[in-house]
């Protein structure tokens, strides 16, 4: 590298070039992502469609697996192995192991890809238009189901590739605490590691052979509650690593340091404890499951508000310490006092903003009768485009802006498309969710290509203002979030395609916590104890409703494959 | 510079104009204003208004807005009379779109002529929910006094699109030679099978 | 671990701001008596379903389920029920015909389905379910006054999920009693 | 916009001297509007709707 100061690339290559490569995946999985939710927006909203509306379900499984499984899976595989680096001071082995969870994640992907656009391109025999959710009966072509296991194993080995570093590093640095970031990206991990047991044992025991048609006839309701085991634990594998970008890098941004450490230790190890056993909250309203698992689900998912309240506390007091570093005043004022022209913090305080919008329409949802109200209608994409769409989404373009200067030794360019960006995704976002969220209290179903009311008969309450000013806002928010992508993509291509700069402009030193991690109890650290603890809460939820489901033959009631 | 008006292609490097010099600092500051004034701005009003208006749903009628909704069965449905304007039976036996490799809908009337002999019946063309217009011909031909008989048509729709109107058009024998009655009918919902 | 007073104060307040939400839903069942779809409705054999709807079986071969009619059953005081099958693309009854249910009734409706996992969602009311092949969804739902109710899908079930429609049509007694079906 | 040294540092504060009233101010509105909203989604639109689930 030819830059005069050493970049994080210059310290630790291998961990760099790992990064790079999951940042490339995932920066094209959000491009052809995002290409897909504009068609989608415009299509739904009857504002300009270019496919037959049957076709819609196929770009929807796209922007589904390609967003929300693809872009983030593997934003968080490079955020983690720099997190892991940066905080150890120590280069991932690199060896044919940390390359083999790369290849197998992204092969899984090609493969699922494939399948899924295969029902677009008549050359291509395959079809997946299952959803990224692929209830059963519902059957998409096998290939689909081989490469989310491959993308779900290769995270797996990524895992096992930051935890021997961590104990390579723990040999060397017996009695001392764990540092944040490392603590961060382990806790995640275990909560990974329980949580996709769910998900591996529906397509690798039910799913997969029924579809290769070895078992002629499978369960809905089983499948069903072991995706949701997996289903709700993985929004917080989307969420953590924005946390993490939140508790370690956002407080510097701001010119400030982090309120406090243990607090940010208390919060995911809370999360450990508390994602897995709460599922049944995305299954309020199925048959089969008594009313007394569903209402355990939902106390469990009105107690796992208190971590994100914490945090919320935690990051904007970060926040304002580093205004007030900057000399900031009063009790609303100091916010003007914060480097708003800064596109990395722009982006994590907007994206942190919307999170608790983002929030509130959660906790309706977690809401057990109240989910009566907007169950699968447009408001839970509302919802979600909040959470996974923005707090995590523009989070991880935020860190990007920060962090890729730092893996390429390349200084940002384009700075202006970089400072608008942040500002254009919150306002399209605000536009699309709202409406979204407005169109569901008045009964809109989620995942239709047409909306139901311009068919005969089909018929909606005027909610406020009419129907077509909602479709019209949909269709205003999705092409500024698309304009929001194309920017920050323009930004990033012309980054890493630039020629390397004498300096990279980036500040990539991360000040102490306020109050360190050395006055908190050592127990803290303790993950092994944690993640047991985990399990016997998951035991408790899931234990006997499983065993009752097993109980009357593991595949019946069963119902046979349906192509969509 | 206002950026993001061109859909920056994502290879092609556009030289911005790096900010250089303290001029251009200074209107970078009042364009940053304006972009916080519209981006946080425009979102707390549509937030407002959302808020006020769903109040105000619920305020002035408390409760009806969301009530009963539905339009009273407008359409024609299984087992209603098709052509009401003619005094002969022309009775709605079947309407169906089959989703197989194409999307085809299958109408069956049966029809009773209760007038004199002569009288006919034909279904033509049908108009899906997004206005497309699908050809068909499908006639009973003259019929005796008081005979009955069942008409049936198909019709191969545009993939994705359900029927909503179907031309119906009758020859009556009358006194003064034959009139013919033809009418745009629309259906009620037309069940659609996988 | 030295912790912050404010911290302290926020924790209190969010548990506290927890233990309301949970309250309040706790008072929604209680009160209102709002309940949620149990199992109570029982399973039942997909294969069968689809079999007695082609008229290759009877629907009294059918665990727990009989054949699905536009007008609602009468059992006896202001109780009444209705069976209703949800396939791929269409509401039975509902689509072709209405589903007719006299007002001020208290109607449970058991709904199943033979093919795939369909919404049955009456827009504009509290009644939103999931359909499951080999389960049945028993709910049940009190209809004050008169109207009609649009009844959407909000389950993906395939290609034209979308044109999944059908109506509740919830008629005076005197006109119910009237209409044959 | 190069980043100086200081980024706009204008002084220190420590731990023990620093105590987040704007955070806290932030805190309260946002949990005030979530009492507000949740108090009207529950009770005007859950339950003030039309044919209610009883069973």
């Amino acid at each position: 590298m030819a830059t005069n100061e050493t970049t994080f690339a210059d310290q630790f290559p291998k961990s760099a070039r790992l990064t790079r490569l999951s940042f490339g995946v995932a920066f094209t999985a959000l491009a052809i992502g995002g290409l897909f939710g504009l068609i989608q927006a415009l299509h739904r909203t009857d504002i300009y469609r270019v496919l037959p509306s049957p076709d819609y379900y196929t770009l929807l499984t796209g922007h589904g697996v390609l967003l929300a499984l693809v872009f983030t899976t593997f934003f968080i595989a490079g955020l983690f192995s720099w997190g892991i680096s940066n905080s150890l001071d120590r280069d991932l082995p690199g060896d044919w192991i940390s390359w083999s969870w790369w290849i197998m994640m992204t092969v899984g992907t090609v493969m699922a890809a494939l399948a899924i656009i295969g029902a677009l391109i008549p050359q291509i025999p395959m079809q997946a238009d299952v959803l990224f959710t692929f209830y059963v009966p519902l059957k998409g072509h096998p290939v689909f189901y081989i490469g989310v296991v491959l993308l779900l194993v290769g995270s797996w080995v990524a895992g096992y590739d930051w935890f021997r570093t961590f104990w390579s590093w723990r040999k060397d640095n017996r009695g001392e605490r764990i540092p944040l970031q490392t603590f961060m990206v382990l806790i995640t991990m275990l909560m990974w590691y329980l949580s996709t047991m769910g998900v591996a044992a529906e397509v690798l025991i039910f799913v997969l052979p029924w579809s290769l048609g070895l078992v002629s006839q499978i369960d809905p309701l089983i499948t069903r509650t072991l995706f949701w085991f997996f289903g709700h634990p993985v929004v917080y594998f989307w969420l953590l690593p924005a946390y993490l970008a939140w508790y370690t890098v956002l407080p510097k941004l701001s010119g400030g340091r982090l309120f406090s450490d243990p607090l940010a230790r208390v919060v995911f190890v809370l999360f450990l404890l508390l994602s897995t056993p709460v599922g049944y909250h995305h299954q309020y309203i199925d048959p089969g499951i008594s009313e007394g698992f569903k209402f355990v689900a939902m106390t469990n998912t009105m107690f796992l508000l208190l971590p994100s309240f914490l945090t919320a506390f935690t990051v904007v007091a970060s926040i304002e310490h580093g205004a007030r570093q900057r000399g900031g005043k009063g009790y609303l004022s100091w916010l003007r006092s914060l480097p708003w022209d800064e596109p990395a913090f722009t982006g994590m305080a907007l994206a942190g903003l919307l999170f608790a919008a983002g929030g509130f329409s959660g906790m309706v949802n977690a809401g057990m009768n109240l989910n009566y109200l907007v169950h699968n209608t447009l408001w839970v994409p509302g919802h979600f485009h909040l959470t996974v769409g923005t707090a995590a989404a523009l989070t991880f373009m935020a860190v990007s802006y920060w962090l890729v200067p730092q893996l390429t030794g390349k200084k940002l360019r384009l700075r202006a498309f970089a400072l608008i960006q942040p500002y254009v995704w919150f306002l399209g976002m605000t536009l699309m969710s709202n409406a979204m969220h407005r169109g569901g209290l008045i009964g809109l179903p989620r995942r239709t290509a047409e909306p139901e009311w311009n068919l005969p008969g089909g018929s909606f309450s005027e909610g406020i203002g009419s129907l077509n000013e909602i479709q019209l806002q949909i269709a205003v928010g999705g092409i500024l979030l698309f304009t929001g992508i194309v920017l920050f993509l323009a930004v990033m291509v012309a980054t890493w395609m630039g020629r390397e700069t004498p300096t990279i402009d980036v500040d990539s030193t991360i000040p102490p916590a306020l109050s360190g991690a050395e006055n908190s109890p050592r127990i803290l650290d303790n993950y092994r104890l944690w993640f047991a603890i985990a399990v016997v809460l998951v035991v408790i939820a899931y234990g006997v409703p499983l065993w009752d489901m097993v109980a009357d033959g593991v595949f019946s009631p069963g119902s046979n494959p349906v192509t969509p | 510079m206002v950026p993001g008006t061109d859909e920056g292609s994502k290879t092609d490097e556009t030289a911005a104009t790096e900010d250089a010099g303290a001029g251009s600092w200074l209107n970078r500051r009042l364009l940053l204003r304006l972009i916080i004034v519209l981006a946080v701005g425009i979102p707390i009003v549509v937030e407002g208004l959302t808020f006020i208006g769903l109040v105000g749903e619920h305020i002035d009628d408390d409760g009806a807005a969301n009530g009963p909704n539905g339009a009273d069965g407008d359409g024609v449905e299984i087992g209603e009379d098709l052509l009401p304007a003619t005094d002969q039976r022309e009775t709605l036996s079947a309407a169906q779109v089959v989703v197989s490799e194409g999307w085809t809908l299958t109408l069956a009337v049966d029809v009773n002529n209760t007038g004199a002999d002569g009288y006919s019946l034909r279904l033509g063309e049908v108009t899906t929910g997004s206005g497309a217009v699908v050809a068909g011909d499908h006639a009973t031909g003259a019929m005796a006094a008081g005979g009955t008989t069942s008409l049936s048509g198909t019709w191969d729709l545009p993939e994705g699109q359900i029927a909503e109107t179907v031309r119906v058009t009758a020859t009556v024998p009358g006194p003064d030679g034959p009139q013919t009655v033809s009418r745009e009918v629309r259906l009620a919902r037309v069940p659609v099978s996988g | 671990m030295e912790v912050h007073r404010f911290e302290k104060i926020w924790t209190a307040a969010a548990l506290l701001l927890i233990v309301g939400f949970i309250s309040t839903i706790v008072y929604g069942a209680v009160g209102p008596g709002v309940t949620m779809v149990e199992d109570d409705g029982g399973t039942t054999d997909q294969a069968d379903v689809s079999a007695a709807l082609a008229d290759e079986l009877d629907w009294s071969q059918v665990e727990n389920f009989e054949a699905p009619t536009p007008k609602a059953q009468h059992v006896s005081g202001d109780k009444y029920e209705a069976y209703v099958v949800t396939k791929q693309f269409a509401f039975q009854p509902g689509t072709g015909q209405p589903l007719r249910v006299p007002a001020g009734s208290t109607v449970t409706l058991y709904v199943t389905s033979p093919d795939v996992l369909h919404g049955f969602e009456m827009v504009g009311t509290n009644v939103n379910l999931i359909i499951m092949p080999g389960q049945i969804s028993e709910i049940t739902v009190e209809f004050d006054e008169p109207g009609t109710y649009s009844m959407v899908c909000s389950e993906y079930c395939g290609a034209a999920h979308h044109v999944m429609e059908g109506r509740v049509e919830v008629v005076p007694q005197s006109q119910f009693d009237s209409t044959e079906g | 916009m190069s980043t100086d040294a200081d980024d706009g540092t204008v002084r220190e504060i420590g731990h023990d001297e620093f105590d987040p009233v704007g955070t806290a101010a932030l805190i309260v509105v946002y949990f005030i509007i979530l009492v507000v909203m949740w108090v009207f989604m529950y009770f005007v639109e859950f339950l003030g709707r039309g044919p209610t689930v009883v069973g």
